[in-house]
Parts: C-alpha cells; structure tokens; sequence
C-alpha cells in the first residue's frame, strides 16, 4: 500500500520516528555527508546520493566492544558487553547499501551466528530511498540491482513535493503504522507519478558509463588462471595501501579483534581491518602477503571470486561506486573488472 | 577547591618528566630540604629532556592526567651537551600544536630546573598545581576507554 | 614590640619594598652617605631600626627631615637594600597622619620664588596634601 | 597540458628507445577523464595511455621509493610541487637518485573533482581544459566552469613553477597563471579563535577520521617501512578510531613526525575521503617552525639539517606558547 | 613471566613517619608479577642488603623493586647487592619515597597513597625490563690537565709521579699561573716564588709530563677513558728547540710599550718578552699585536740578534691530537673588573689598585723593583687604606654573591708587609667581617692588629674622591657610629675573584656542569667534591670555587688521587643503558645520526630480515662504547626503530601508565 507525505511535513516525519527509536540518516558534518543520529538540528541531506560511508555501520560498526577483562588485585573477572537491543531506523538507504546487508548477512548469519549482528540486524529497519540522479561511478545495475526501487524494510521516494512510502516487510509495516497519523493514502495520481519517475531513473540507469562492465569470466573455474594473471603487478603498482576502499565500502566485512589495556582492565573490541594494510592477517612468522600486489589481488578476487564460490554465485560488490570516487590514486575495481574481465573474454 | 563532575573534590593528576641529571636531583634537593608541593605531582624520572618522546605527553592525558610538565637541565649546562635545545624545540612545536587544538595551553609546561634549584621545582610545582586546579579535570585529550567506570 | 608599632613596621616594609632582611650591615650606606654628619640615626643604624621594629624612635628622627633623597645609599648598596626608601616611608608615615592638608593649594603663590623649579611644589603638594 | 602531455609522451618514447631508461612512471588514463592512475609504462606501445591533465595531482615521488630499488633507470615526471617531496626522499636516502631520470613538468594547477561535485555538476564524464575555461560532458548535460573555482586546495596556495630538481624540463612558455593566497591564513584564522572554538572546530573536523591511513600512506614524508602505529609492539598501535583520542593522537603525532620535513605537498589533504583539512595540522607547524627558527621550507634542497634535527642555543623557550594570547 | 620482590624502607623515621610502609607492602602484592614484599628498617644497611639477597634466593626473583631513597642516592647499592645474589643488576627499580614523598608531604595518608602509585610505577616499568650487560672500553693512560697554575702543577706531579703520562695544556706563554704573581703567602710570609719554582721545574723537567704553553684546547670528542682532544698550540714565532733562552732579543727590541700581563699592567715590555724571569718554559713569545715586523713588516732586529736563529715569523699555529684517559680541569680565576666600581675611582685614579696589583708592587721583581711606591708619582704613601669585600657578597650589579674567601687573609698580610717595610706609613683596613677559618689564620690577623698596628675598621667605604694629590676615602665606622673620612695615598681594593673565563667554553666541550657564577660544580658537594659529575672530568683549584694555596694544592693531589684510580684500570664497564636500534624497523632516513651529540650512530647497508623477507637496507649502528644514552635519537626516530635501553618506550609508557590509572 503506497502511502505519502507532503515534503514539508518530514521533519515532523523524522520527530516522530526518533521518538521510539533512534534515527540514522544522511547529515552534513562540514561539506561532508555520513549517516549519522538525527537530531532536531542536524543539517540531513537526503539529496546526497553516497554518504561517504556506507549504512553498514549500524550493524557492523567501525569498532566495538566485545567484552572486558577487569582486574582486582590478582583476580580477573569477565564482563560481558553485549546490549544491542535498542531499535533503530537507517533512513534514506540507497538501492546498493540496501542489497549490501544480504551480502553481510550471508557472512555473519551462517554458524557460527555472529550474535553482535544479528542483534542489530534484528533491531534495525531499513528504510530505502529510490535514486532519481545516479552519477557517472554508479553500477549497481551490473549487480542486478534496481536504485529505482531498492530494496528494504520500507521504500521510499521524493518526487516533487511530496515523499512515498512503500512498507514492504512485517518491519516496515509496523514502523508505517508508528508514523500512520502523518502519511496518507496515494492517489492513482500519485501512482502514475511514481511509475514515470521509476521509468526515468532507469533509463538514466541504462545510459551509466560503468553499466558496460561484465562479470563473464569471473567464474569459480577461472579462479586460477585470474590469481595467476601478470595484470595484477601492473593495477597494484599504484596502489598506496590504504583503507579507503575498504572502509568506505558496503560490503566489506574483515575485522580484528585486538586488546586494549586501560590501566583497569582490558577492553577487548574488534575493528574494522583492511585487507590492504600491511599488518592484515599478520602472524607470528610475519605476513602470508608480503607484497601490496598480493593483498590488491586478495581484495578483488575475494569481491568477484571467492566469495560468489562460496555464495552460490553472488559476487561481495554492490557497484556503489564510493571506491571509485574515493581512492586517491584512482584504482578501483570497476579497472580491475574492465581489465581482467576483457582479458579472459578476448 | 574545584570540584569534579562526580562530585567529589578534584584532585589533578601531574605527570613531571625529569632528566636525571639536574632536575630529578632538583626534585630531590626540594624533598631533602623539605619544600612541599603537591602530592598529586608524580616524577617519572628519564635520562634527559630530549628522551620525552611526544607519545609519552599525550598517553599521560589519555590515561587521565590533567596536566603535564617537562623538566630539563638549563639550556647550555645539559649533561649530554645539547638535548635540552633539541627537547627545547620538540616542545615548543609540540605544545603549540596541542593550543591549535584547543588544549588548554595550561595545561603543558617546560621548566629548566638544575641541581641546586630545590626551591624552584617545589614552587614551580605549587604553581602548575595552582594552575591545573583552576582549569579543572582534562577532558579534551582524555581516552574515555580509561576512565574506570568504562570498564 | 607594641601591636601598633608592628603595624607600622608592616606597613613601612610594605610601602617602601625593602627587604631589610638583605642588609649584611657593611655600612656602606652610612660611608656614601652626603649628609651624615646632620643625620641623627644614620642609614644603616635606620635598617636595622626596621628590622628590629623599632619605630617610635624613627618617627621621631630627624634624620626623616635631613635626608636629602640623593639616593646614594640605595646606588652603593651592595645587597640592593635600599635604604632611602625606608626613610621615605617612615616619612610618609609621619605627614600623612598627621592630618589634613599641610600645603594648601590657595598657600602656594605665597611660596612661589624664582628658584624654586616647578617640579618641586608639585612634588611637596603630592606629598604634603591629602 | 595537452601540449605537455604530448612532449611528454615522445620524450618518454626516446628515452625508452635509446636505452636511457626502461621504465616510465605516469599516469594512465582512467575510465573517466578525471581518474587517471600512477602507472608504469615499460613499451614505447604501451604509452598511448599516458595522460596529463588537471587531475594528474597525484604525486609520482612517493613510488620511487620502490622503484629505485629495482634494476635500471626509470622515468618519472614531477610537477614543481613534487620535486620537493623527491628532495626530501633523497635528503633521507630513501630513493636512488642515479636510477632515476626526472622530468620536470609544468602545471596549470590541479583540479578537484569533489570541488566540481560540490558546485552541483553531477555525473561527469569527461572535461574540456583549455586554460581558465572548463566544460564538463555530463549524464545530465554540459557544464561551463571556470578553472580558478575548482582548484585543489593545495593549489590554491601553490609553491611556483619552479621545478626544485630534475634532468629536464617539459614546460610550456605560455602556462596558465593564477593568482595564489597566503598559505597560513587559514592556519592564522584559527590561531585567532578562543580554544574552545579551535577544539569544537577540530573536534568537528576529525571527528570525520575513519582511519583509513590515506593521509599517511601517501604522504612522500611518512616513508617509515612500518609505521608506529601499525607496530604492535611499540605500545601506541591503533587500528581503529576507537574514539575521540586515538583520531587527535594518530594526527598529531603523524604532524609531530613531519614536523620540519613536511614538503606541504597538500597530499594528505587531497586523499581524504572525509576531506579533513589535515594540511593545516602540518601548515601550523610550519608556520611556527617559521616564526620560532627561521623560514625553512624542506625539499627546497637535499643537504643540511632539519629544524628538529639542529637547534640554536638562543632558540624561543617553550614558553613562548604561553604568551601569545589566549587561555 | 617475572617474579618481582618489592622491599620497603623505612629510613628510620623519614619515611616511616609519613609513610605507612606496611600498607605499602600490602598494596604492592596485588600488582602483576609481584610474589613478595617486605618492608625494613634501613634497607641500605647490611641488614637489608641480607634481606634483600635472601628473598632473591629463596623466592626465585627475577628482579627487584625498593621503595626507599632517591636512586641517585643508593641505586648503585641495591644493583650491586642484587649482583651479588646473582640477579642482573639492572632488574632492579627504585622508587623514590623519601625525596619526592615523605619528606615533602606531611599528612600520613597522602603520602601512603603517591608511595603505593610509585612503587605501582616501578613495578609497572621493572615488568618490561630486560638484563642489561655493560660493555667494556680501555682505559688510555694519559692525563690531560687544562691550566698550569699551582692546581695544575700540582695535580700533574702526582699523577706522573704515579707513574702515567700527563700533559699539560697552558694558554698563556708560561706555567706558574696566578701563584707566580704573588709576593708572599699566608700566614707564614714564606716567598711565594721561593715554593712554586722548584714545582715548576719539576714538572717541566718530569719525564710522564709533557707541557704545552702557550696552547687552548680547541675541541674534544670521546668519553671517560678515551678522550681525544685538538690541542692548539699557538705559534710563538720563536722556536722552542733552538732557542736558549738568553734573553738578547727581549732585551734589543724596540717595541716596548706593550703592557706588562704579568706586573698586571703596572709597567710596560717588549714584543718579543718571557713573561718573567723564572718563566718555564724559558722561551720567548713574540706579541703580534705589538711587534713591529709583524705590523709593519720592518724591523726583524731579534732574528738578526739571535744567534741559535730560533726566530721563525713564519710559524703556524699546531693542532695536536691526543687522547687521554682522564681530563682534570684547573683553569682558575682572575679578579673582577673593577672599571664598574665609580665610587672607588678605579678607573681615574692610579693610585687605587687591586690587591693583585699591590702584590706586585711588593714583589722585589715587580715593577718597584720591591719598594711600595704609589704608581701615579712613585713616592712612598703614608697612608694607605684596604678595602675588604669589593664586589664579594654583592647581590647588585657587577658584583658576586659569594665571599671570595682568601682576602681577609691577604689583605691582613698586605697591611703586615706594608708596616713591617715603612713602619711609619698607616694602615687601615675597612672590613665588614673578618673571616680566618684556617689553621694560624686568626692569629695572624691578630698579629697585624696587635703588632704591626693595623687600623681595622668596621664598615665600607662609601668614596673615594681625588684632592690635592691625595685620596679622600670616606667610610663608615659603625662601632663608633661616624662618618670616618681619611687622608689616604694608596688604596687597595680586595676585589671578588671569579673562574677564568675560558672555563665556560671549556665547560660546554666537556659537558662539565657549572653553577650561575661558572664555577665548575661537583658531583657531589661532600662526598665527590673533585669530580665533576660528568665521567672521566676531574676538578683542581679555584675553578670549582674560592681557595686558598694549602686547600688548592689539597684538593689538587685529591683529584690527581682519583685520575691515578682511573688510569689504574685497564678497562672500563661501560653504561649498558645506551641507545640500540631495531634493524626491521629503521628507515635508513639519518634523523637520528644528526641528533646524535656523541657521533655514536653510523649508518651501513646491511642484510636486514624482516617478517622472512630478506633485504639489503640502509640501517643506524650504535656504537656502544661511544653511546651516553641521552635518547635524543629515539624521539627524533619517526618509525621507533630507536630505543633506549633502560628507558624504553615501553618502559616509560608503563609509568606513565601505572601512575596515570
């Protein structure tokens, strides 16, 4: 059922949804936009097609505590840190973040269930948003993704003066009904509306740069003959090893967990790792990848191969296009696809 | 007496580096003429000036001092010649960074003290005491992950 | 030691920042001083008057009037004490309880002379009016 | 740049062909007009990829630090602004200077493609540059742009067009020029704010750090082969912002680091994803490396001492933090 | 895993009183790795050291914390007591209750709490300590001392008496330094030429030394045991080898209007001069400044007289380059400068001179040839007048805070001498307080009242002025309360004496500490008066603070005792706590080799594995032996490669971390 909402009335919108839960959507820090706690004076900016971060955050946050040791005298004892149960709604997610969370669950649900997650996952609702005006990195599409109606718990999308709001799962039905008194019933007006902008989104989709990359190739079978290829050396050599890809992306899902001494205790939490830093699966004997084209290559072929091996075929990238934007060097792997891609199909 | 956001009456942390040679020996010239200063000053006792290494500084307000003092010989009398001018410059930069961030400026000091200046490690000691009382706990550069309660 | 005489050597210590304390009793003072001969407590004997709080006696020196705030013994001073300024402040301590004006600004034409710099009837009228 | 990139193109075709070198470093074109990639070009075929334009900014030293250790001489083309951080890289020993053939490019100022985004130019997909007058092909249509609104931030106060060090030259006579401001305003607007500004602004500001490591990994300065805080064992490693104090400490301490070394490349700045202002961290010690021992700018050349490697004995006291104004 | 024992002192009652070291030890036992503690009386006495050794055996300790004093005081008491029970001596920490807790906080629970932190800290910082083992450097037998005044004589005579080789290193052109000036000494009016000569010719004629006059130290470089010094020695122009020493060019040169450094500008001497007639060595100097051949290039009259052609205008300046094991510095004083001193007319009038200059002037090789004639008219005063303390005790302006401590006794033999000679010429002496600590000093000064009528008046003199050809000095006399003015002909200031002012530069070279006056300061006040408290740098004479002769030469064979207990050793333990670095992690990038103020880092291409990867890289090497262990490499360091031994990062960070929780 297609509900709706005059735009001037979403701050009331986004009062009342933080008033039973709280409420992360896009907010301008200085020029930059990241999800972030609404707040009655917070700058929101649903028009920012990528947040600079994803909406994974919220289940899997950068860092978290995952449990403390505490010591009194000679005695250690143990204290358990896991109290996520508050609700809360991620407002204003786009089509790929949207589909990223399948990815991660399929990595954090499976056994062993990592109960941090799932706690959160169980928490959240998500609340798409459809893009009218995808840019020149976006290739969501090569994904099967459709940012003209994205998936979620609710979808919803601003054209005009007014937002729609489409519940879709038992979750976002019920946070429509929370928010029932100021959403009203679409009209066939409206309805019509929708399917011509739904038509014009896709067909901008359509005419996307990157929309030309292919997958074919990338198959379980190819898996040596790609981690063998001499085109690895030549797309790493500028690679400067940092995590901005990584962190940025939506999908992906390394941690480590490491101790913290605070002079009380230990807190131990984990964090975001980066499979292209140097200390990554650092061991004892030193590192299993010595060299930054080792750990290039071990990112994108995780993206493209090892995981969709694992996965029954669904590659670990959303085509968000945030590493193309973001990476100071300008490696991404929208080069990787197009060169490793063409030079199986050639 | 300030008192702390917990109520109770604030009692600043002091972290003093000393070199060993002059201002340790200053700081035990003042105990044995029986120069008071703050319990709350603890010395940590390093070879020279120039072995505060920045990290030091910064981990002791981390872990909740509310004011930190470097201590050396008299620049031109350092026992190792010239690791005051060196600890002179890291200093200067460095404490002048922490004002650009909005660290109270208070809250750091350099102090030449020698030997024989007993009194003056036990009244630059009561002042920087003074001076941290009157700003209050540290809270700009504190990791919250070390404050107790935390745990 | 009288409570009131303590009170004064307080306020005399204070006004005039001398730390009498300083003086090694060189009498260097005394030996620079140009007026010596008229004084009846001499510079140095008026440091230790101080230091031993002995100020009725000063109050009524006239050493007060004599002093001729050359400065010498505060320029000899090798301890920096300062001598001249503990007379001026005995001094102060004597006119400016003493009460009222003493030099009345409608008393001034009658004292003007030729010699007499400018700066000198402004001097006395700081000093000697309230 | 054009000009340029054409010279550039055929120079580097001649060296490779004459033995001179056996590798070029450059950019590669990219899938857009604005992403070209460092990139190593080994065949005269292969350099029909070589580009240069407006966003050729990133800086091509850093990769020598690698390069140089292997057999042969190889190419490399710096801007002016990159030839100091190369200088430094040789004050440090940390490029061979005998394996490498630098040629000197001239710039017309790079371009910021966030700078673009944020003036409402959406879905770029190629760019016209013929000097102050831009025109960007777009999925929603072209653009007209003036070059001077777009620069980057670094050069907005860039450091002149004089190439600090190198074996030739490929300039034109006729660059692009534009008016440059005073690098330390900013760092100086904030000097005149009460602390408690100074701290709600850095707060504001780093409070963005995701930790990514891009300011560190491409600085030409932070050439350590393992970084304090990704060593376990030096007791302050930090993978994570876990908080408020491992951003200001990661920060500070990366500036305290390149304190008196920093080239003000303006890299760091550049390369975060979060557009952090972390330039002004390192312009601040430079201003008051300025102000407190003389005006020294590093990479200027490739001898003598650093500001925190030398010392004066009438050197400021510390003290002089205290009484400039200011709680 | 350690196992650390914590031992508490209680000092007798200074730290006990204000310390509750029961609970100490209580509090102790629940920090990580700790398995015993106990508390005692003293801990520094045998007792304690027993206690100590005793825990160490019986509870396995791998190392040791004690509460107790300063470790400036007893550290090297407790490392040697954990040696002997066969523990590293560097496991053991210090923590300082007495100094900076108990003998400056007063409430018991206060300074119960900061001893529990401190010994929290040692703890904390011992968990991360490893053995350490010093390293060995040889021990070069060779002294060097810098001054040949009496101190320094003195000092080199027993050493090479002792049997090891000692050069001496002179800047002016001779030896004897300021003793060779006086006339006579206290209190026993012995000739002061009559005991100095014959030192200095046996230190001239020894053969362990070896004199270099004439010569500074121009720079210096090593540590205890192995110095190696640049001494310049300046060009005479005159060839030591050749020359004789019979005086004929001194005596047929023209220039003569140089004056005399040696009758302290009270007559005049050639360009080409011996300093004075005993002068060692017995060769001439020519003066550049003064001489006519070097100014004009005419004359070259001493060549031409010089029969042995020991004249060379073309000599150069020499560098020498020695090493030394040990280095004893005897630099010396000279008196104030009285041209600041206005109220005395220094500077305007001849006839006020220093007390220096009166002993040439009694001096029967002096400018007066002996008799006590004023400069200004050469007539016998009548009246002469002493003034005691110019410019000692003195907190203002030019002068010094101390009492210069010989001129009481200098200034009563000057008044001595005068009334012995011309009985009929009067004496005053204005003193603030006469101080004679010293054996037959206050009997002397009580002869020269009570026999030879010396007026000594209590007070200073406020002025002296120039009338008629007299001086007017006008002074206080406060026992009799007036105003004392006197005739006088001749006054003699006892101006303060302070350390020659090449100690400084000396200092800085050395890094021998000195206090705010430049006197070089001691190791210790009383118990390592002779040393300074940098290794292998010793202190004789006036340079470490007023003196007279007897205690000169005393503390002189007291630092030469010490030099010959270094130079006895063939080696030396090293200090282990010395900068090291980690090869993995070092950038090759230099910062450190340029921070270093002992030259102790090189860098060398060396095989460096890192995590299984083998590579040739450019890595720092210390050079232990060379390493003092400032640490300034290890914070200019960017990646940590560089750490301290003793004072690690982590270490540090540990303390920080104990004390900050």
């Amino acid at each position: 059922m297609m509900l709706k909402l005059s735009k001037d009335k979403i701050g009331e919108l986004f009062q009342k949804l933080a008033s039973s839960r709280t409420l992360y959507l896009p907010i301008d820090n200085n020029g930059q936009v990241n999800f972030g706690q609404w707040t009655p004076d917070a700058v929101v900016r649903l028009d920012q097609l990528k947040t600079v971060k994803s909406a994974k955050d919220f289940f899997f946050p950068q860092t978290e505590n995952i449990v403390a040791f505490k010591r009194q005298g000679k005695d250690i004892s143990i204290i358990e840190n896991r109290d996520q149960n508050e609700p809360f709604v991620v407002f204003g997610v786009r089509g790929c973040d949207a589909r990223s969370l399948d990815i991660l669950d399929k990595v954090f649900l499976c056994d062993p269930v990592d109960s941090f997650y799932k706690a959160r996952r169980e928490n959240g609702v998500i609340v798409s948003m459809a893009c009218a005006e995808p840019e020149e990195t976006c290739f969501c599409g090569v994904f099967g993704i459709d940012a003209a109606e994205p998936q979620g718990d609710v979808t919803i999308r601003i054209i005009g003066d007014n937002l729609y709001w489409d519940g879709k799962t038992e979750k976002g039905k019920a946070l429509g009904e929370s928010v029932k008194d100021l959403l009203v019933q679409a009209t066939g007006q409206d309805l019509e509306i929708i399917k011509k902008q739904d038509e014009r989104s896709r067909e901008i989709l359509s005419m996307l740069p990157l929309g030309d990359l292919s997958l074919d190739g990338f198959e379980e079978s190819a898996l040596l003959e790609k981690f063998n290829s001499p085109l690895w050396k030549e797309l790493s050599q500028a690679c400067v090893g940092c995590g901005t890809c990584t962190y940025v992306c939506p999908t992906c899902q390394c941690y480590d967990i490491q101790d913290f001494d605070t002079g009380h205790g230990i807190q131990r939490f984990r964090c975001w790792d980066s499979c292209m830093y140097s200390d990554f699966t650092l061991m004892a004997h030193g590192n299993s990848r010595k060299s930054q084209m080792e750990r290039f290559r071990q990112r994108f072929m995780h993206k493209l191969i090892y995981y969709p091996a694992n996965n029954d075929g669904v590659y670990s990238c959303v085509g968000c296009g945030r590493c193309v934007a973001k990476c100071p060097i300008s490696m991404n792997i929208a080069k990787v696809i197009r060169a490793l891609g063409v030079s199986v199909s050639v | 007496m300030p008192i702390n956001e917990k109520g109770g009456a604030f009692n600043p942390l002091i972290v003093a580096f000393c070199c060993n040679w002059r201002s340790y020996a200053g700081a035990d010239l003042a105990g044995s003429s029986r120069l008071n200063y703050p319990v709350n000053v603890k010395v940590i006792r390093v070879p020279c000036s120039c072995r505060v290494n920045p990290l030091f500084i910064l981990r002791a307000f981390q872990r909740g001092a509310d004011g930190v003092i470097m201590c050396g010989c008299h620049p031109g009398d350092c026992h190792y010649t010239s690791g005051n001018y060196f600890a002179r410059r890291r200093t200067a930069l460095l404490f002048s960074m922490l004002d650009f961030l909005g660290i109270e400026k208070g809250r750091t000091r350099v102090e030449w003290v020698s030997a024989a200046e007993g009194a003056k490690f036990a009244n630059t000691m009561n002042q920087f005491a003074e001076t941290i009382s009157a700003l209050g706990e540290c809270k700009r550069l504190e990791d919250i992950r070390c404050v107790e309660s935390e745990i | 030691m009288h409570a009131d005489e303590k009170r004064l050597t307080e306020i005399i210590i204070r006004t005039s920042g001398v730390n009498v304390r300083k003086c090694m009793k060189c009498g260097k003072c005394s030996a620079t001083c140009p007026n010596f001969a008229e004084m009846d407590i001499r510079p140095h004997r008026f440091v230790s008057m101080v230091e031993e709080g002995d100020i009725a006696a000063l109050l009524q020196s006239k050493s007060l009037w004599r002093c001729l705030s050359c400065f010498a013994c505060v320029e000899r001073c090798p301890r920096g004490v300062e001598p001249a300024h503990l007379i001026e402040a005995v001094r102060m301590e004597v006119v400016r309880p003493q009460g009222g004006n003493r030099l009345r600004p409608e008393a001034i034409p009658a004292l003007l002379d030729e010699s007499i710099p400018q700066q000198l009837i402004v001097s006395a009228f700081r000093k000697y009016s309230k | 740049m054009r000009r340029i990139r054409d010279m550039m193109r055929s120079r580097a075709g001649e060296l490779l062909r004459e033995g001179t070198v056996n590798r070029v470093l450059g950019w590669k074109n990219g899938e857009f007009y604005y992403d070209p990639n460092p990139a190593v070009f080994e065949t005269e075929e292969s350099l029909d990829g070589l580009v240069y334009n407006g966003f050729s900014a990133a800086m091509l030293s850093k990769y020598l630090i690698d390069a140089t250790k292997k057999e042969g001489r190889i190419l490399v083309f710096l801007k002016p602004c990159d030839t100091y951080s190369f200088n430094h890289l040789l004050r440090e020993h940390k490029v061979n200077r005998e394996n490498t053939y630098v040629i000197g490019v001239g710039c017309d100022g790079m371009l910021d493609i966030e700078k673009l985004r944020t003036l409402g130019v959406k879905g770029i997909k190629s760019l016209d540059e013929n000097g102050d007058d831009l025109v960007a092909h777009t999925l929603y249509g072209d653009k007209t742009l003036a070059r001077r609104d777009i620069l980057l931030e670094k050069c907005l106060s860039c450091k002149g067009s004089e190439h600090k060090v190198y074996d030739e030259l490929a300039v034109v006579d006729d660059p692009w020029q534009w008016d440059t401001l005073d690098r330390f305003a900013k760092v100086g607007e904030l000097e005149g704010m009460t602390p408690d500004e100074r701290f709600a602004f850095w707060r504001g500001e780093l409070s963005r750090c995701i930790r990514c490591n891009a300011c560190r990994n491409a600085c030409p300065v932070c050439s350590c082969l393992k970084c304090v805080f990704d060593n376990p064992r030096s007791g302050v490693q930090a993978k994570s912002n876990a908080d408020s104090f491992e951003e200001n400490m990661f920060h500070i301490i990366r500036a305290f680091h390149v304190a008196g070394r920093c080239t003000d490349c303006g890299e760091c700045s550049r390369v975060c994803p979060q557009n952090i202002p972390l330039h002004l961290l390192n312009r601040k010690f430079i201003k008051d490396i300025n102000a407190f021992y003389g005006e020294y700018q590093a990479g200027a050349d490739v001898e003598g001492k650093s500001p925190l490697t030398e010392y004066k004995t009438g050197d400021v006291e510390p003290s002089v933090v205290y009484e400039r104004g200011g709680a | 895993m350690q196992k650390i024992g914590v031992f508490i002192c209680w000092c007798g009652s200074n730290i006990a009183a204000t310390v509750d070291v029961e609970a100490v030890a209580e509090a102790v036992k629940t920090e990580p790795n700790v398995v015993f503690s106990t508390n005692y009386q003293y801990m520094c006495s045998e007792g304690g050291q027993s206690a100590i050794r005793n825990a160490i055996a019986e509870h396995g300790l791998t190392g040791i914390v004690v509460c107790a004093c300063s470790p400036r005081m007893h550290e090297a008491t407790f490392r040697k007591a954990a040696a002997v029970a066969g523990l590293n001596p560097y496991m053991v920490e210090i923590a300082n209750i007495r100094e900076q807790c108990s003998w400056i906080h007063k409430e018991k629970s206060e300074g119960t709490e900061k001893a529990i932190i401190l010994a929290r800290a040692a703890v904390a910082k011992l968990n991360r300590n490893v053995p350490l083992f010093a390293g060995e450097s040889p021990v070069i037998k060779r002294a060097l001392v810098i001054g040949g005044g009496i101190a320094g004589i003195q000092t080199a005579l027993d050493v090479a008496d002792a049997g090891y080789e000692v050069d001496i290193v002179e800047k002016t052109p001779t030896i004897g330094g300021k003793m060779a000036m006086l006339d006579k000494t206290f209190p026993t009016l012995d000739c002061a030429a009559c005991i100095l000569t014959p030192k200095m010719v046996d230190a001239s004629a020894h053969e362990k030394i070896n004199l270099y006059t004439y010569s500074e130290v121009e720079s210096v470089s090593g540590f205890v045991g192995n110095f190696t010094v640049n001494i310049r020695k300046r060009a005479r122009a005159v060839n030591s080898d050749l020359c004789t020493g019979c005086g004929v060019c001194v005596e047929k040169c023209p220039s003569k209007s140089a004056k005399s450094e040696f009758n302290q500008g009270l007559c005049n001497r050639s360009a080409i001069y011996i300093p004075f007639a005993q002068a060692i060595p017995n060769v001439p100097v020519i003066d550049r400044d003064a001489c006519i051949k070097f100014k004009t290039g005419k004359c070259g009259i001493c060549e031409k007289v010089c029969t042995a052609k020991a004249i060379d205008y073309d000599q150069e300046d020499e560098i020498i380059t020695k090493q030394y094991g040990a280095v004893v510095l005897a630099t010396g004083f000279k008196p104030i400068s009285m041209e600041r001193y206005d109220e005395f007319q220094y500077a305007q009038c001849p006839d006020v001179i220093t007390s220096l200059e009166f002993e040439r002037i009694c001096n029967a090789a002096g400018p007066t040839k002996g008799k006590v004639l004023r400069p200004s008219d050469h007539e016998p005063p009548k009246t002469v007048v002493f003034v005691q303390c110019v410019g000692s005790r003195a907190t203002v302006d030019c002068g010094k805070t101390y009492c210069s401590k010989i001129c009481c006794m200098y200034t009563a033999k000057h008044a001595m001498l005068l009334r012995e000679k011309y009985p009929d010429t009067e004496a005053y002496v204005f003193y603030i307080d006469v101080r004679t600590p010293g054996k037959s000093f206050d009997e002397f000064y009580r002869r020269a009242v009570e026999e030879y009528g010396v007026h000594y008046i209590k007070g200073m003199v406020g002025k002296v002025a120039e009338e008629d050809g007299h001086l007017i000095v006008q002074g206080s006399d406060l026992i009799a309360d007036k105003q004392v003015v006197i005739k006088a002909d001749m006054v003699v200031l006892a101006a303060a004496i302070e350390p020659d002012p090449t100690a400084r530069s000396l200092g800085t070279m050395f890094t021998a500490s000195m206090d705010t006056n430049d006197f070089f300061t001691e190791a210790h006040p009383k118990l390592r008066p002779v040393e300074s408290p940098t290794a292998g740098i010793f202190l004789s004479g006036l340079c470490q603070g007023p003196k007279d002769i007897p205690d000169t030469v005393a503390q002189a064979g007291a630092a030469a005792s010490k030099v010959i207990g270094l130079l006895s050793k063939d080696k030396l333990m090293g200090n282990p706590c010395v900068a090291g670095c980690s090869e993995p992690l070092c950038n090759g990038c230099s910062s450190c080799e340029l921070v270093c103020p002992y030259g102790a880092i090189t860098y060398e291409d060396k095989m460096v594995i890192d995590h299984g990867v083998r590579e040739t890289r450019r890595v720092a090497c210390v050079n232990e032996a060379v390493c003092q262990g400032c640490g300034a490499c290890t914070v200019t360091c960017p990646s940590g490669a560089m750490d301290l031994k003793g004072f690690t990062n982590l270490q540090i960070m540990a303390e920080v971390d104990a004390i900050c929780r």
